[in-house]
């Protein structure tokens, strides 16, 4: 355990094989779990639009961007895998409610704008948290945010695009835009948990080098980012208290209703149970084709095994 | 309308409507990689349908892009083979549907490597080796469920016999495809893609299905109940804002 | 756009979105009787709607009629509750879809046929008669199917349960109705419709449903993921054929 | 059965509880059902447009039109149960392919013209084939046509306006009213069964006074009355060889190709096995329904007894 602390503290970066608190190896499945637990969940508002896309070009972009957090998915359980356990058990974690996803998830696609939007600020928000955890202490963890950035600031650019297509389209595009950006605003604020002075676990993940930043940092990085983006498209920010201080560089803005964040959090979101009954359903369909693929291994294992 | 917009507007169609029900699988797959399997099958052959539909666009002449082929013609001028439309069903039924479709892709796209049409053969060759992708991903999985479990083998056969009676379209010929130099007829490769479909649901421990009846029209746009459901859901956003870009 | 415009939309919407719902049951439904029983409640619904819309395009004053109000608008601009949007679901997850939806328009109707709007007042009038029929209809299957089979009870309360985090929303008043001197406040149907229903609840031997959530935001447009869908197949063909006459 | 065959005779009634041959009611059971099961397949192919009826006006009709034929079918069962069968069993034949139903319906409907092309073309060969079934031998069979065929001229009428609308509209109308003739055309021909060289059944249904006119006439009499409703459309049945005789005042026309009608028989049409799946479905999965209803109905008169 001296080992570990030393390379915490030299920040170099802990390996599978590494000696590691049973306290930084839960943290980590947690939060690896829940990462990859995102992904797939997240696939799910997006897809909502592959058979609805209004171009071919665009159906061509989601159809990959809707593949790729699958495969972000695969690196993460994967990731997870290195620390001991199994993806299938995440799974059933998962699926039984024992493990969450981000409740960003849990709000509703309901217009083609909303394909612009979840790109421009849900991938925006994902990046900024995530970016730090390319420097993540576990090393497996932080390769994989590596690739997972990288895909996901492309993602950000082609939701920023579609929306900019919007913003230069007819009025109806345009308001639509305006829409998807005031109802996903919000919801994109909380994607940074809750302020700091109610934030748990922060503390001792930060010592563990798992966390790099507070939440606040990061949501303020967030808005930063953000607003000058969507002076850029033509739509307005829907907070009326948003300023911008010449002094510090910074935003100064409102910040979102956490008790909805808790709620949405606790399973009341308007999509709790439609993403998970969506997933489970899927799970649930594919079960004899697992046990089929398995079946057929085994007997090929078995036929090689005689003739050998 | 030219022969050759007719032809092309044919293969576009099968590799369009074949991509919009390869995409229903996407975030419902059995398993994590086969979303992102079924993913890469949907998108080639989503580029497939691109590079052809906006060839016929510029074969006709008449300035239609890719995506007003896509988006603004009615059912009944889609020309895509009927099998290319049917609902996935279960994912045996989809494997099945996709084994058929992509044998015959394949063997289609070899031979029209060699059209005399530059375009089609340059789109062909670059198809050819995507399908043959597509060919083996859907072996895979045929062998595995027919000779996995007794449930998977049951709905391997249901799948194999309820796809069966939609393949010979795909192989009928026509004055059409006769008189157009750049066309391959695809009745000549009929005996190949049976050749190689048997040795698949041979391995497989499936028996071959037979059917009394065979499906016909989707090469003159009767298509399915199935297909007008389809078309709602893929223009319904570009219908309501006629003439916006995206 | 003015208050009593976007009050009968609201009407009219619960009405349309309902009888589409409605209509899918139409050649689908258990019994014969019943796909009779179920048009007729289609068809009453359809009714309401269609005079509530065609009112709301002369309070317009825009020169929009009930097929503009029903074709031609996109998904935000719809105001129905997202109750009447959702799947049907099995039989009982319809019924318990209907017992909350007409118990709600049977006393909202009451009120309203002494609303100061003397067209909405006339609209009530008829229409509270056929909604007296959909809640003594869905009452005795929700007594039969509670009070029936240990499935039919198991599938019963499935249905009451997953249908009541959508029912709040009934109610919900807003500056809107309390303003408009025409509107019914639906705030003051609450207690009553929660008697009524908790009755036949009672009385099917189910339990009173729970929820720590209840569903919001059709009255402003924002509605489930199930709408989009419905409304690409209501509309596409229209939409398919702008300026048309049917 | 002499009183039978006097009844015959006097061209009068023959009532349930009257004397018959067994072959009387065996094949008045087997036409009823027939008849029946038509009806509630006949739902299918035109509530396959109810959601997608491009304006409410027609919506409604569509709907009210669907729900008649539900209702002709409950006649029809009724009038078949007079002669000693159940529903229940008429309905597993026709689940179990042992009874057939209408080869019309084994068609898809592919455009909304289709919906005006059925009104005018099936429900008009239905009329010309129900109508003289209104003076059939067997009372309740003819009272329920009597019943069945006011709607479906209302129903034809229907049908007609909505062509007759599509082909005062636009380019696009017209061209999908063709179209709908075109398709519809030849199977509404073969409504009328086959040719009478080749018809079986008929000779003895001729001499009980179920059947009233050949096959041949009957169809003849469908193409006097369509071909001038097509002119006055402005659309043009397909058939190379009609042309109008003069003399006679009837059109010569050319025979469908009966051997499609046969090979539909056998099963062998476009949506034979969707037609037969769908009905088997919704009566499978009602099947809970049925069975939930009818304990709660012992359990209320178990309550009454009880009671009493």
């Amino acid at each position: 355990m001296d080992s570990f602390q030393a390379t915490i503290d030299a920040d170099g970066r802990i390996e599978p094989r590494d000696a590691m608190p049973e306290g930084y190896r839960k943290t980590l499945i947690r939060q690896i779990a829940q990462h990859a637990h995102s992904e797939i969940i997240g696939m799910q508002p997006e897809g909502n639009w592959i058979s609805r896309a209004p171009s071919l070009r665009r159906k061509a972009i989601l159809m990959a961007k809707v593949q790729d957090e699958a495969g972000h998915g695969l690196y993460l359980y994967a990731a997870a895998e290195t620390l001991g356990v199994d993806r299938a058990d995440l799974l059933d974690m998962l699926h039984e409610g024992r493990q969450k996803y981000s409740s960003i998830f849990n709000y509703p696609t309901l217009t083609w704008a909303d394909i612009g939007a979840i790109g421009w600020l849900v991938d925006g928000a994902a990046i900024v948290n995530q970016v730090p955890l390319c420097r993540c202490s576990y090393g497996p963890y932080a390769r994989a945010m590596v690739r997972v950035c990288k895909e996901e600031s492309f993602h950000q650019r082609q939701g920023f695009e579609i929306l900019h297509t919007l913003c230069n389209g007819t009025d109806a595009q345009k308001a639509m835009a305006q829409d998807a950006l005031n109802r996903w605003w919000w919801p994109s604020l909380m994607m940074f948990g809750p302020p700091d002075a109610s934030s748990t676990h922060s503390e001792q993940s930060m010592a563990w080098g798992i966390k790099r930043h507070s939440n606040d940092e990061l949501r303020q990085r967030f808005v930063d980012m953000t607003v000058p983006q969507a002076d850029v498209l033509g739509i307005r920010v829907p907070d009326d208290g948003l300023t911008y201080d010449e002094q510090t560089g910074h935003y100064s803005f409102t910040q979102p209703d956490f008790t909805e964040l808790y709620e949405v959090v606790k399973g009341n979101g308007p999509c709790n149970q439609e993403r998970l009954a969506h997933r489970v359903k899927a799970h649930e369909d594919g079960a004899w084709v697992r046990e089929a693929a398995a079946a057929y291994a085994a007997k090929q294992a078995l036929k090689k095994e005689t003739a050998a | 309308m030219s022969d050759l917009f007719i032809y092309t507007l044919r293969l576009g169609d099968d590799a369009l409507i074949a991509a919009q029900r390869t995409a229903e699988w996407i975030a419902a797959a059995p398993q994590l990689e086969e979303d992102v399997a079924l993913g890469n099958i949907g998108l080639d052959q989503l580029g497939q349908a691109r590079s052809l539909l906006q060839y016929a666009g510029t074969v006709e002449g008449a300035g239609r892009t890719e995506d007003d082929l896509a988006y603004f013609r009615d059912e009944r001028d889609f020309l895509n083979a009927q099998l290319t439309e049917l609902p996935n069903g279960d994912f045996a039924r989809s494997m099945a549907k996709l084994l058929y479709f992509a044998t015959y892709q394949h063997l289609l796209y070899e031979e029209l490597r060699s059209s005399s049409d530059e375009t089609l053969a340059g789109v062909a060759g670059k198809a050819v080796k995507e399908v043959a992708y597509h060919v083996d991903h859907a072996t895979q999985w045929v062998l595995r469920l027919g000779d996995g479990t007794e449930e998977s083998h049951a709905r391997m056969q249901a799948g194999l016999q309820e796809m069966w009676p939609y393949t010979a379209e795909l192989f009928a010929t026509d004055d059409l495809v006769q008189r157009l130099d750049a066309a391959v007829d695809p009745s000549t490769l009929e005996e190949e893609w049976l050749r190689r479909v048997t040795e698949v649901i041979d391995a497989s421990t499936c028996e071959r299905p037979t059917s009394a009846y065979q499906h016909s029209g989707g090469r003159e746009g009767r298509h399915t109940e199935h297909f007008g459901y389809l078309l709602a859901e893929l223009q319904h956003v570009a219908r309501s804002h006629p003439g916006a870009k995206w």
